[in-house]
């Protein structure tokens, strides 16, 4: 099994409409390469699902910024304008979550939870519509899973079976992501051979890694 | 009436004074990143950045930046020695299971009841909440670092009318005028700035104040 | 009849034919180890071990135990180059989120509707579910490797009478004297052991069996 | 400050009737020496929360040999004779807990959460006297969060400050436990210096950690 694919050939599997979840925290930990080609190969109507929306030119929000996005699933999107704008005039849908709700959603759909039961937002405008729970006298708020066609993460060191390992910030939810949705592509930052990364010290194991493209130091 | 910058100083400075030898606490965008300026030398505080590690350490030098380490405001910075990594799950793991031991944030708006809205202005501002709610009902100690008023208007009041960030979690307020502690009796006024009067801040603040018995000047 | 060893080796073979190039497996202590022995070489199949890592390899060397690497049932055993180690959240994250393609379990009854028993004996045998649950619910495909019969009574039967591992889940079973794949419409008997007749398998099973109308032999 | 402490010191926290989980799978990742040290002091009515009860005379199974546990909550006995004796003549109880809810139980405490919504255990004795809850079309057992007095792990390497990489499969529940009590101590197969494990591949931060004690390799 060869997982090592040209930018190109992974640009296939992306499609109109599909649901896409971005590692990266402001950008960093973000496949750039493999967002340029998105924003290259112009695809629309896209539901991203990552941290926030980054900048206008960086990570997915240079996706923003070309109008490739429907909805975004998000905490955070005061660093990129170009959200607030498309969203106040409608183009744009926007779901706010608190980050440690978002990445725990993602997680329960990954690992075959039903759910995530929270004490994030109770009492605050995050509750509305959701089902709380009380649990031993403290309320909960039952968030749902979160899955997606495609995951796309940003690798600093992955071999080429697929194992990963992410440096310093880079990691964020990017290993979580790896394991909620149906095809996972890593843009490695550095292509190393099988062996090279210790047993224990691999994050993502490579079961969960479909596709790997080279992406270099950006 | 003393400048903005010394303002932000005084307040970064008394909330450096809340942490004791090894507490873990994060601090938010802004003004709270400051607080790390004056922790005590002899008090080793651990720094929490929510983006995913421990060990946070000053902005490196110019030209020594490491594009895989920032904030979570995206800024360069540095992890001390013995520091580490972790996922997003890991962070808020962290902070929403209580192993944070204070969280340090600006308002918008804190009431009587200790509630925090400090997210967003319907249809004006609409950031996202970021990691705020989870910090907030999270930390073992919620400390809000604030200017007093905003424009001469008060940000202490009866009751928020901003969104909520978090019902009940905030448990210290300092401001440049003083320090208050939110208690189940109400907001008790225990130190006051030098140079300000009870009546002073009472006039800035909307909420009902409890004047401590104790009440001491705040070091500045 | 085929002595014990035989039919164990016979069983092992047959289930070894289930995977393809990729596969991600885990098997279960006892006869389902044994499956490992018999996986075609130009197929890449990876072994997940439910104590914490993939990539699990074969018993080392005399001498070259490591006291740090054993599989799920506590034997010394080795790690193939590429695999990953992990704790046990991340571990039944794996197998409860349908990572894992397909586990390979014995049994101690299994029924027409796929439900499958194989944790305890009440007032008897109380071992524990230890990681069968999860691995029964959370992978993609269940196969159950197992003598069929035990003492000449009847496994596969219209309904358990032991308590359940879990409910409607098992996909496929392997037995010395055929492959029975659980249907909507219930049990299919779709290969069938050299030297074994229908009525045999009928008669060793209490279970109505489809016999399908492509019954192949089974090679072994 | 000093977590660096004596197996005599530590033992001082630990008192009869307390809950206690221990890191290890079948003994392995076990903290032998103080185990060793709990069986020595002689302890009583223990409740002890670990993936299995090992056996007679490796990991906690000691414990249970010893008498000193009143109820265990754990996944697996078969290895331990003496646990299945006691419990059928009432001695001790036992709590099984599928693995996999097991350490989730643990980790929905440690990372603040109200419960684990799992599949595992629907249609089998485990889902009784529990709250089952439908979401989107399928069923889903709520199981209640675990925590502890006390956590007792086994680190491979950790470092003065109590940053913790565990070997191979010794990691197992481990990390989790790391989360999930008041107080945790770990057992230090080989002590290192601050900085010799990279910020990456420290897999319990030492912000989680209150003593080290040091127990060689065994």
């Amino acid at each position: 099994m060869n997982k090592i694919k040209k930018i190109d050939e992974v640009m296939e599997l992306i499609k109109d409409g599909q649901t896409i979840m971005f590692g990266g925290f402001l950008g960093v930990g973000t496949a750039e390469t493999i967002v340029d080609a998105i924003v290259k190969k112009g695809v629309k109507d896209l539901t991203i699902i990552c941290n926030d929306t980054a900048f206008v030119d960086k990570g997915v929000g240079k996706l923003v910024a070309n109008r490739q996005v429907k909805r975004a699933i998000v905490s955070h999107i005061g660093t990129n304008p170009e959200t607030g704008r498309q969203m106040n005039c409608g183009e744009m849908e926007v779901e706010l979550v608190p980050q440690g709700t978002l990445v725990e959603r993602i997680r329960a759909y990954g690992a075959g939870l039903g759910g995530v039961l929270t004490p994030t937002g109770i009492g605050t405008v995050v509750e509305e519509g959701k089902t709380v729970l009380e649990i031993d006298g403290k309320k909960y708020i039952l968030e749902k899973p979160l899955r997606a066609d495609i995951a796309i993460l940003k690798g600093s060191r992955v071999d080429k079976k697929g194992n990963i390992w992410y440096s310093k910030t880079t990691r964020n939810f990017n290993p979580i992501m790896a394991m909620a949705a149906d095809i996972v592509i890593v843009e490695a930052e550095k292509l190393v051979e099988v062996g090279e990364i210790e047993p224990e010290n691999v994050v993502t194991p490579h079961i969960l890694v479909d596709y790997i493209v080279e992406g270099g130091e950006r | 009436m003393i400048d903005k910058e010394r303002v932000r100083e005084v307040i970064a400075k008394r909330v450096a004074k809340e942490f004791k030898d090894g507490d873990v606490v994060n601090l938010g965008i802004g003004l709270p990143t400051e607080v790390a300026n004056y922790i005590d030398k002899d008090v080793e505080v651990i720094l929490q950045s929510e983006n995913g590690f421990i060990g946070l350490g000053p902005a490196p030098e110019e030209g020594k930046e490491d594009k895989d380490l920032v904030n979570a405001g995206a800024k360069f910075v540095t992890i001390k020695e013995g520091g580490a990594c972790f996922d997003s799950a890991m962070s808020f793991a962290i902070i929403r299971g209580g192993h944070v031991d204070a969280t340090v944030l600006g308002a918008l708006q804190v009431d009587e009841e200790g509630n925090l809205a400090n997210w967003m202005i319907p249809g004006k501002m609409v950031p996202g909440m970021g990691g705020a709610m989870d910090l907030v009902v999270g930390a073992k100690r919620v400390i809000i670092a604030m200017e007093h008023t905003a424009k001469g208007a008060p940000k202490i009041l009866k009751k928020c009318t901003l969104p909520l960030t978090a019902a009940k979690e905030v448990n210290l307020i300092v401001t440049e005028m003083g320090v208050i502690e939110v208690t189940e009796k109400g907001l008790v006024l225990k130190e006051i700035a030098p140079d300000t009067t009870v009546e002073e801040v009472l006039r800035a603040t909307e909420a009902n104040l409890i004047i401590s018995p104790e009440l001491k000047v705040m070091e500045v």
